[in-house]
């Protein structure tokens, strides 16, 4: 758009931060607006400064779709948003509804956690960008992980009753069957999200089954109450999660966890540790420093300002179409390795880590006590997935 | 006993009492008569703090204008209200027991009394008092009100809706209570029954008192009865 | 005076719980009599009046209107059938003006049921009824007053209006002079006497002077039977009667 | 309801007029500030924001006519309005998918039909009582069918909700749909018409018995009606209307989600409703209005919105129970009346010392939010175009010390001041 | 089979247990008072993060006392600043003003505690298994709860068969002014059965607070559930509220435990529903995803066919 070459540029940070939700968009917020102040101290994306735009959605999608609007009322470039696949399909059918209607005020939209696979698939949109491994890729690394160990042998999942958890169900049961011999799937149970208090019976039908490891996309209360459950009725199976390793679950899951709950992240704090990235952990411990409540976790958004101000760079100008081409296909170099945007579906292809809890690690989560030790890290080939997104292309 | 002076009440903008000084000492039945809507009912409720009263009322010498309704009823005045004030949802049983004061004064009056004197309520002890037909309700109001053993008792129309026969048993039992000593200050429409058993009579009219004297005194005097109590 | 009957009682009971309130009542009322029904409070009188009108239902025996049965029957559909009633303790819509008052009572009897499509305002027949019912009950004056500032007396008179708005033929009337004064409750007898002159009117009354000044015939109820149903002159001689309702002291 | 008023009207057609004008101002003014706003509002978050006021009136309205008509407490009003809407939304990807010639005018109307629908199915089973139990059983539907809504994701579209896109049908009038402004055009006229409706739903028979029922079920038994019937008649109604808000609201927003059945969305229509007044016909109005900008606007420039949100309806509830038209309505009363000339200094005097008092307090608020949830709380902190540092004492001082003076003067002297001048004119 | 049975009893009773700490305090604010408190979760959320925090200081034991009162005082503050003035004007604004209350308090708890749940765990001397079944063990805090869950239920009882505050207030509710008359003080009653009222559900959230998740949104999460329970058991039963919480404890955990679909029971019959058709989602939905729906199933066919409730001496 017309913006002055002195004006900041703004991203709109669309997610809840207040209501129910509010610690996971506020955690969100404060990661952007961290790596917005570093670019900053930097010089800046071609001298500009970016500046951080927070939006309330109260994770309603339509609300968020009122918001893109006043976004692009307001002349923001990009909108930023993670939580809630609805939330991300009701921004990218907005913002594909805006650059069609507005033609000289068009939007991007970058995508930091929302992992539903249609997002880069039948819904797939040139102006969407995906920064986080999708559903389908986590689980294609996770069960590339899973076929190498033979301790796994009986899996149960248990998923919140949506989409996401529907995703992961069905994924991992075509995974198991195509290329997972040794894993027999003894159950699968879906719980309504988020209304659950008390999941002993759930936890019951785990140890009846037999299993000896649990994969699940809860977040949330869903997580820790269960895994706090599982803790308190003696129940001895692994956990592989999305989510454990943040926005509270550290905290409200404790010790129960230790050697008990996985996650699959496309990183995590002691990796830096592992690896010896020492620049990223200055990084890291700045941040927990400014908030002592909570720690750098998403790694994505880190790569996410930092290819947008090369993509910025690259095409001389904030302008959506410019900085569209440039993001697409984008290779980085980020801590953990070269990353890609992939030009088929702007679906970052990057390596992912399976780690657990652990209480003797240098980097504890959220103040916990206890953080994540890596147990594998799965390279980029091992986690990709095909796409079938058809992308319209100006 | 209960004395009023110069009594003042308002409904919003209307001023309905306009200055009323009466007396009720110990062991006497009083009536007070008029017509419908002189401010009858409305003189006990400002004595009951019920209505925001403006002037003076006074309880065994002790002034009590603007005292909260409980603390007067503990005091020791009883009020039996016109409307059937019975609470709907409680057994007649629990109606009763909410008229028992905490720090009741003596005892005149308990369980086995009230359903001595009235068989009908201990035939309906557990009924819902909205149940009752309407001759109990006001049996069960004025039951109610004994059951705190007042010293000074205001009742507002009793025998409404009372069959002749028992309208003849509540006339006895108002006499007894006086007999024991208890201030009985009594609203009445029905013109022989205030003249048989009252010592003396108060004629409202307009908002204060215009006659005060014997049931005999105003029997004698027609132009009373005529300007006030008729239409 | 037909001798149609109007309202015809057979075998009627009611219990509540182990309570037996009405127990077997028999009662024929003829066409356009005025019919009071006297008795000892909680003899049943109300009860039986909440039977007939449809709010209680009876635990046995039956009720005819001019020959049809409505026993079980909800109020509303009593009511449509050409029966009302009054009640001891005054049941108006509060909030509404007398007039409207007036015209609620009348929608349903012009007809208009649950109409959504006409505007109640623009219903001339409503509303000539209604501006007659008021004048008959001396209530022009406080048209646009709400029913809850109206004075008891006035209440009262609007009760019995509202209660024979519909042009019911059968009128049950519950104590309707109840906290008058004398010459209030004679101005009642006299609007009763009035509007009652082509139809049926059964009253519950505790005021002697009313009750004889009013009725045609006198029915006692007493534990919920009728010990006597006859002329004023011989239920007043009735010795039983005077026992169980009178007291020693006959007005 | 001045019911000589309209009885002369209808009865002498001359004076008439002069009456019609008067009952007929306030649409004509309706209508022309309705006309008027896109041209102040140009933006299109404005425009969608004007439109979605629409949406809720017609909603408000429709949920008064259960609460403030019939008297009934409803906390699953939402149902109505989001399966009326889901119900358009299926239409209008139907009309995408095959070309139906169903123009999109008409779409709301598909809304209308759901909401009568399920109003129907609904209504039969929940309007045999009223009171608590009404409102218990409507939470209990609001539950179930927010329960479902993940359940049937063919039908709700699971909780990424469904999309259309509003440019497919066609027009009756050959307007293009695709600028914000046209559609808000639509709403304006459909609130209109749906306005203008319920208007005189409330004069009807029915309209009238709702009231009765409301007050005293039981006499209106004694006068032929079934007052089950007419809160089910009601209740019908109302859901048709809420059908219809629905319906327009996907036509807004090209998007509906499972929340629009919700039971946030149910509160909120009775928030709105209650905050801009019950008791009177255009009190929901003012309400939907105030609750959809507030919703869209508060939180844009304060943290703390929802704070001011719940402190904002407690302060209603608490000091102005017939709503905020009410007080409007007194407040003109008391003017004709001519009680202002006496004591529009007490008036001035006694709001000037809450307005004090709301601003302060409204400083030491946001100045708690700097303090407790910025990250860095030494940033200075701009305040009523000042800028202080919150972590000094000073500038929490100088709020708690005016707060307590202005709560002081309001008590002490504004408030007696005040019903003095009232007492004076009633005395008189 | 027995194990599941089994296990479904006891998870259902000490869920059941939970959710009558909760709508305890709620059966005497709504269904003896009248008043529609939807801030009644919120005192319970207040309950748990006051005993947090102190707890920090004074250590679980004490808060567990302390907390309460905290919250009762509290309760009895909103009582006579707010409600009472509110009161007059019927339920409808009460209902509002606990509504915009509940945005307060949650508001408030965010801005002084956080986003993020609380560390609020088991004290040391409950942190064991109490006994082990089938090879689950169980916790002793989940014994803790019953026991506090009981003497919470025989307290109330006691409350209000001893006191008359029972049919003081029930009279208040259609004649306040009688009640008033007959030398009881109303607005005093009212204020302490509010605040008692409250501090039982503060009690609930010092307790359920560890066994759930102490977070701002556990208020808006057990909001409407209590309300179930209270109408469910009949409004002012206390012993109607109990059995409605174990009932739907039990329901819940039973059918979270056994698979069954309208499709079992057609299968009985030899009826199946074409899996294309309209009805196929209802006839193949699994016992377990309807469990949440249930509850209030319970509530709308209970208020259709005994308005009264399992207990309830009136109609609301
Ligand atoms: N709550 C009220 N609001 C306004 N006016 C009232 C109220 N109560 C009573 N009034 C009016 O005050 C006047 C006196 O009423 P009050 O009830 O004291 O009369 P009364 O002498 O007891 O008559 P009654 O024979 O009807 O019992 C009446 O004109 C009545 O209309
Ligand atoms: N729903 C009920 N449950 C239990 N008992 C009831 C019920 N309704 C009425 N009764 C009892 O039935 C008896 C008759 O009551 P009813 O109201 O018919 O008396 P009544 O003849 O009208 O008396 P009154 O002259 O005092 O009005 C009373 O004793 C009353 O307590
Ligand atoms: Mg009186
Ligand atoms: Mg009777």
């Amino acid at each position: 758009s017309t913006a002055q070459a002195d004006d900041p540029i703004r991203i709109g940070f669309i997610d809840p931060l207040s209501g129910p939700f509010a610690n996971v968009g506020d955690a969100g917020l404060k990661h952007f607006r961290f790596a917005a102040d570093r670019i900053n101290e930097e010089g800046g994306i071609n001298g500009r400064q970016v500046e951080i735009v927070p939006m309330d959605n109260n994770q309603s999608a339509s609300e968020s779709a009122q918001l893109v609007q006043r976004a692009a009322d307001r002349g923001i470039d990009f909108v930023a948003q993670g939580n809630g696949s609805d939330v991300a399909g009701a921004i990218i059918e907005t913002v594909n509804r805006n650059n069609r209607r507005n033609p000289d005020n068009k939007l991007l939209y970058l995508n930091y956690a929302a992992v539903d696979p249609s997002l880069t698939n039948e819904r797939c949109s040139y102006w969407h960008f995906r920064f986080d491994a999708d559903t389908t890729i986590k689980l294609e690394a996770l069960s590339n992980y899973m076929m190498e160990r033979d301790d796994i042998e009986k899996v149960y999942l248990i998923n919140q009753d949506y989409s996401h958890g529907h995703e992961i169900e069905r994924r991992f049961q075509d995974l198991a069957a195509e290329k997972m011999p040794n894993v027999e799937i003894v159950g699968t149970q879906l719980h309504p999200i988020g209304q659950v208090r008390d999941f002993s019976p759930y936890v019951s039908r785990i140890r009846q089954s037999g299993a000896d490891s649990v994969v699940t996309g809860n977040w949330g209360n869903d997580l820790s109450l269960l895994a706090r459950e599982a803790e308190d009725a003696g129940l001895d199976v692994n956990f592989y999660t999305y989510y454990a390793g943040g926005l509270g679950v550290p905290a409200a899951i404790g010790r129960a966890g230790v050697d008990r709950v996985a996650q699959i992240t496309e990183w995590h704090a002691n990796v830096n540790v592992d690896e010896g990235h020492d620049e990223y952990r200055e990084w890291v411990d700045a941040f927990k420093e400014r908030y002592p409540d909570i720690d750098w976790y998403f790694h994505r958004v880190y790569n996410l300002m930092y290819m947008l101000k090369a993509a910025v760079e690259e095409a001389g100008s904030t302008d959506a179409e410019g900085v569209a081409a440039a993001l697409s296909g984008m290779e980085f170099e980020s801590h953990t390795g070269t990353i890609t945007m992939r030009a088929d579906d702007h679906q970052m292809l990057q390596p992912m880590y399976i780690s657990i809890m652990d209480d003797e690690v240098e980097y504890d989560s959220e103040n916990s006590g206890v953080g994540f030790r890596t147990l594998s890290r799965i390279e980029v080939e091992d986690a990709t997935s095909a796409t079938t997104c058809e992308m319209d292309r100006p | 006993m209960l004395v009023t002076n110069e009594l003042h009440a308002y409904y919003g903008k209307s001023h309905v009492l306009r200055g009323v000084s009466m007396e009720v000492r110990a062991g006497e039945i009083v009536s007070l008569v008029g017509r419908n809507g002189v401010g009858r009912s409305t003189l006990c409720k400002s004595v009951m703090g019920l209505v925001p009263p403006v002037g003076d009322v006074h309880f065994d010498g002790r002034r009590v204008t603007g005292q909260a309704p409980h603390r007067i009823a503990h005091l020791g005045i009883g009020y039996v209200p016109e409307d059937r004030a019975i609470f709907p949802g409680l057994s007649v049983a629990e109606n009763l027991e909410l008229g028992v004061k905490r720090r009741g004064n003596g005892g005149r009056w308990g369980y086995r009394d009230v359903f001595n004197r009235f068989p009908r309520l201990e035939e309906r002890r557990d009924t819902p008092a909205e149940a009752l037909s309407g001759g109990e309700q006001q049996m069960l109001t004025m039951a109610r009100t004994l059951m705190g053993n007042p010293r000074c008792i205001m009742v507002d129309e009793p025998t409404e809706g009372l069959a002749p026969r028992v309208v003849a048993e509540l006339a006895d039992l108002l006499k007894e209570i006086a007999a024991d000593g208890i201030a009985v200050l009594l609203v009445e429409q029905k013109l022989s029954i205030a003249k048989q058993i009252s010592h003396r009579m108060y004629v409202m009219g307009d908002g204060r008192i215009v006659f005060d004297g014997t049931p005999s005194q105003l029997e004698d005097s027609p132009d009373v009865r005529k300007e006030w109590l008729e239409v | 005076m037909s001798q149609e009957t109007a309202l015809a009682l057979k075998g009627l009971t009611k219990n509540f719980g182990r309570a037996e309130i009405i127990r077997g009542v028999d009662l024929d009322i003829k066409a356009n009599e005025r019919h009071v029904i006297i008795g000892p409070n909680g003899a049943g009188k109300s009860t039986l009046f909440n039977l007939i009108s449809g709010r209680l239902e009876a635990t046995s025996g039956t009720i005819q209107l001019f020959g049809r049965e409505i026993d079980g029957l909800p109020p509303h559909r009593v009511n449509r059938m050409g029966l009302s009633r009054s009640f001891q303790v005054t049941n108006l819509f509060q909030n509404m003006t007398v007039m409207q008052n007036l015209r609620c009572a009348l929608l349903w009897s012009k007809g208009h049921k649950y109409a959504f499509w006409k505007l109640v305002n623009s219903q001339q027949e409503v509303t000539e009824r209604a501006e007659e019912l008021m004048e008959r009950l001396n209530l022009t004056a406080k048209q646009h007053v709400p029913a809850s500032l109206l004075t008891y007396a006035e209440q009262r008179a609007l009760e019995i209006g509202a209660t024979i708005a519909s042009g019911a033929k059968v009128l049950l009337l519950d104590e309707p002079t109840a906290g008058m004064s004398r010459t209030e409750a004679d101005d009642m007898v006299e609007l009763i006497r009035e509007i009652t002159t082509d139809c049926t009117l059964v009253m519950v009354e505790h005021d002697l002077g009313v009750v004889f000044n009013l009725a045609d015939r006198i029915s006692v109820l007493v534990y919920g039977e009728v010990i006597a149903s006859d002329t004023p002159e011989a239920v007043r001689a009735n010795a039983a009667v005077q026992e169980a309702y009178l007291g020693t002291e006959v007005h | 309801m001045n019911t000589t008023q309209v009885q002369t009207g209808a009865a002498a057609g001359g004076v008439g007029r002069s009456i019609w004008v008067r009952r007929l101002w306030p649409w004509l003014v309706a209508v022309v500030i309705a006309m008027l706003l896109p041209l102040l509002v140009t933006s299109n978050h404005g425009l969608t924001m004007i439109s979605h006021m629409g949406v809720m009136i017609i909603f408000a309205l429709s949920y008064n006519m259960l609460l403030g008509n019939t008297g009934l407490l409803s906390f699953g009003h939402a149902v109505y309005f989001g399966l009326g809407g889901y119900m358009a939304m299926h239409m209008l990807r139907y009309i995408e998918a095959t070309g139906f010639g169903m123009p999109l005018e008409l779409l709301p109307v598909v809304g209308a039909l759901g909401g009568l629908l399920f109003g129907l199915i609904f209504g039969a089973v929940s309007t045999r009582r009223a009171g608590v139990v009404f409102a218990m059983i409507s939470l209990g539907i609001g539950e179930m069918v927010t329960a479902s809504s993940l359940m049937f994701t063919g039908f709700f579209g699971g909780e990424a909700g469904l999309f259309g896109n509003r440019e497919a049908p066609v027009s009756l009038f050959g307007i293009d749909y695709g600028p914000g402004r046209n559609v808000y055009y639509l709403v304006a006229v459909w609130a209109l018409i749906a306005a203008v409706i319920m208007f005189l739903l409330r004069q009807t028979p029915l309209g009238w018995m709702a009231n009765a029922v409301r007050d005293n079920p039981e006499r209106a038994q004694f006068v032929g009606y079934s007052p089950q019937m007419v809160r089910f008649f009601q209740f019908v109604l109302a859901a048709t209307f809420a059908g219809l808000a629905g319906g327009l609201f996907i036509v807004v927003d090209e998007i509906i989600t499972d929340e629009t059945v919700g039971m946030i969305q149910s509160g909120l229509v009775l928030l709105s409703a209650y905050i801009g007044g019950i008791g009177f016909f255009l009190g929901p109005v003012v309400g939907a209005v105030l609750v959809v900008f507030l919703e869209s606007e508060l939180s844009s420039i304060t943290d703390a919105w929802l704070l001011y949100f719940g402190l904002l309806f407690v302060a209603v509830v608490m000091f102005a129970p017939q709503g905020l038209f009410g007080v409007a309505y007194q407040q003109v009363m008391s003017w004709r009346a001519g009680e202002w000339v006496r004591s529009f200094h007490a008036r001035l005097y006694a709001t000037s010392a809450m307005l004090v008092f709301v601003l302060a307090l409204i400083a030491v608020i946001e100045k708690a939010y700097h303090v407790l949830r910025h990250w860095n709380p030494q940033e200075p902190m701009p305040l009523f175009f000042v800028t202080i540092d919150a972590t000094s004492m000073v500038p929490w001082l100088v709020s708690f010390a005016v707060m307590a003076g202005a709560l002081a003067v309001f008590f002490l002297h504004a408030r007696p001041l005040l019903r003095r001048a009232l007492d004076s004119g009633e005395g008189a | 089979m027995l194990e599941t049975i089994t296990f479904s009893l006891l998870n259902g009773l000490l869920y059941g247990m939970l959710l009558f700490m909760l709508s305890s305090g709620l059966t005497l604010i709504f269904g003896m008072m009248g008043v529609l408190n939807f801030a009644h979760a919120s005192f319970y959320m207040l309950g748990a993060y006051f005993a947090y925090t102190m707890g920090l200081y004074t250590g679980f034991w004490v808060a567990l006392f302390l907390a309460p009162i905290a919250v009762g005082l509290i309760g009895a503050a909103v009582e006579r600043f707010g409600l009472r003035q509110v009161h007059q004007y019927g339920h409808v604004p009460e209902l509002l003003f606990t509504f915009g209350l509940a945005y307060v308090v949650e508001e408030l708890v965010r801005l002084f505690w956080g986003n993020t749940p609380m560390n609020y765990r088991v004290p040391e001397a409950l942190d064991f298994p109490l006994f082990s079944l089938f090879g689950t063990n169980y916790p002793a805090f989940r014994v803790f709860v019953l026991v506090v869950a009981v003497s919470m239920f025989v307290g109330l009882y006691l409350l209000l068969k001893r006191t008359r505050a029972g049919l003081i207030i029930q009279a208040s509710l259609s004649r306040p002014d009688m009640v008033s008359a007959l030398g009881h003080n109303v607005p005093q009653v009212f204020m302490w059965v509010f605040a008692f009222g409250t501090g039982l559900a503060a009690l609930g959230g010092v307790v359920g607070g560890i066994q759930l998740v102490t977070e701002p949104g556990m208020a808006f999460m057990m909001g409407p559930i209590v309300f179930v329970v209270v109408v469910v058991g009949g409004l002012g039963s206390i012993q109607g509220a109990l059995i409605a919480s174990i009932l739907i404890g039990v329901l819940q955990t039973f059918a979270l435990s056994v698979d069954w679909s309208l499709a079992n029971l057609g299968m009985v019959f030899g009826y199946a529903v074409p899996p294309e058709s309209f009805f196929a989602t209802i006839w193949y939905m699994d016992s377990t995803r309807i469990a949440p729906m249930l509850p209030y199933l319970l509530l709308v066919l209970m208020l259709i066919f005994r308005p009264r409730g399992l207990m309830g001496k009136r109609e609301s």
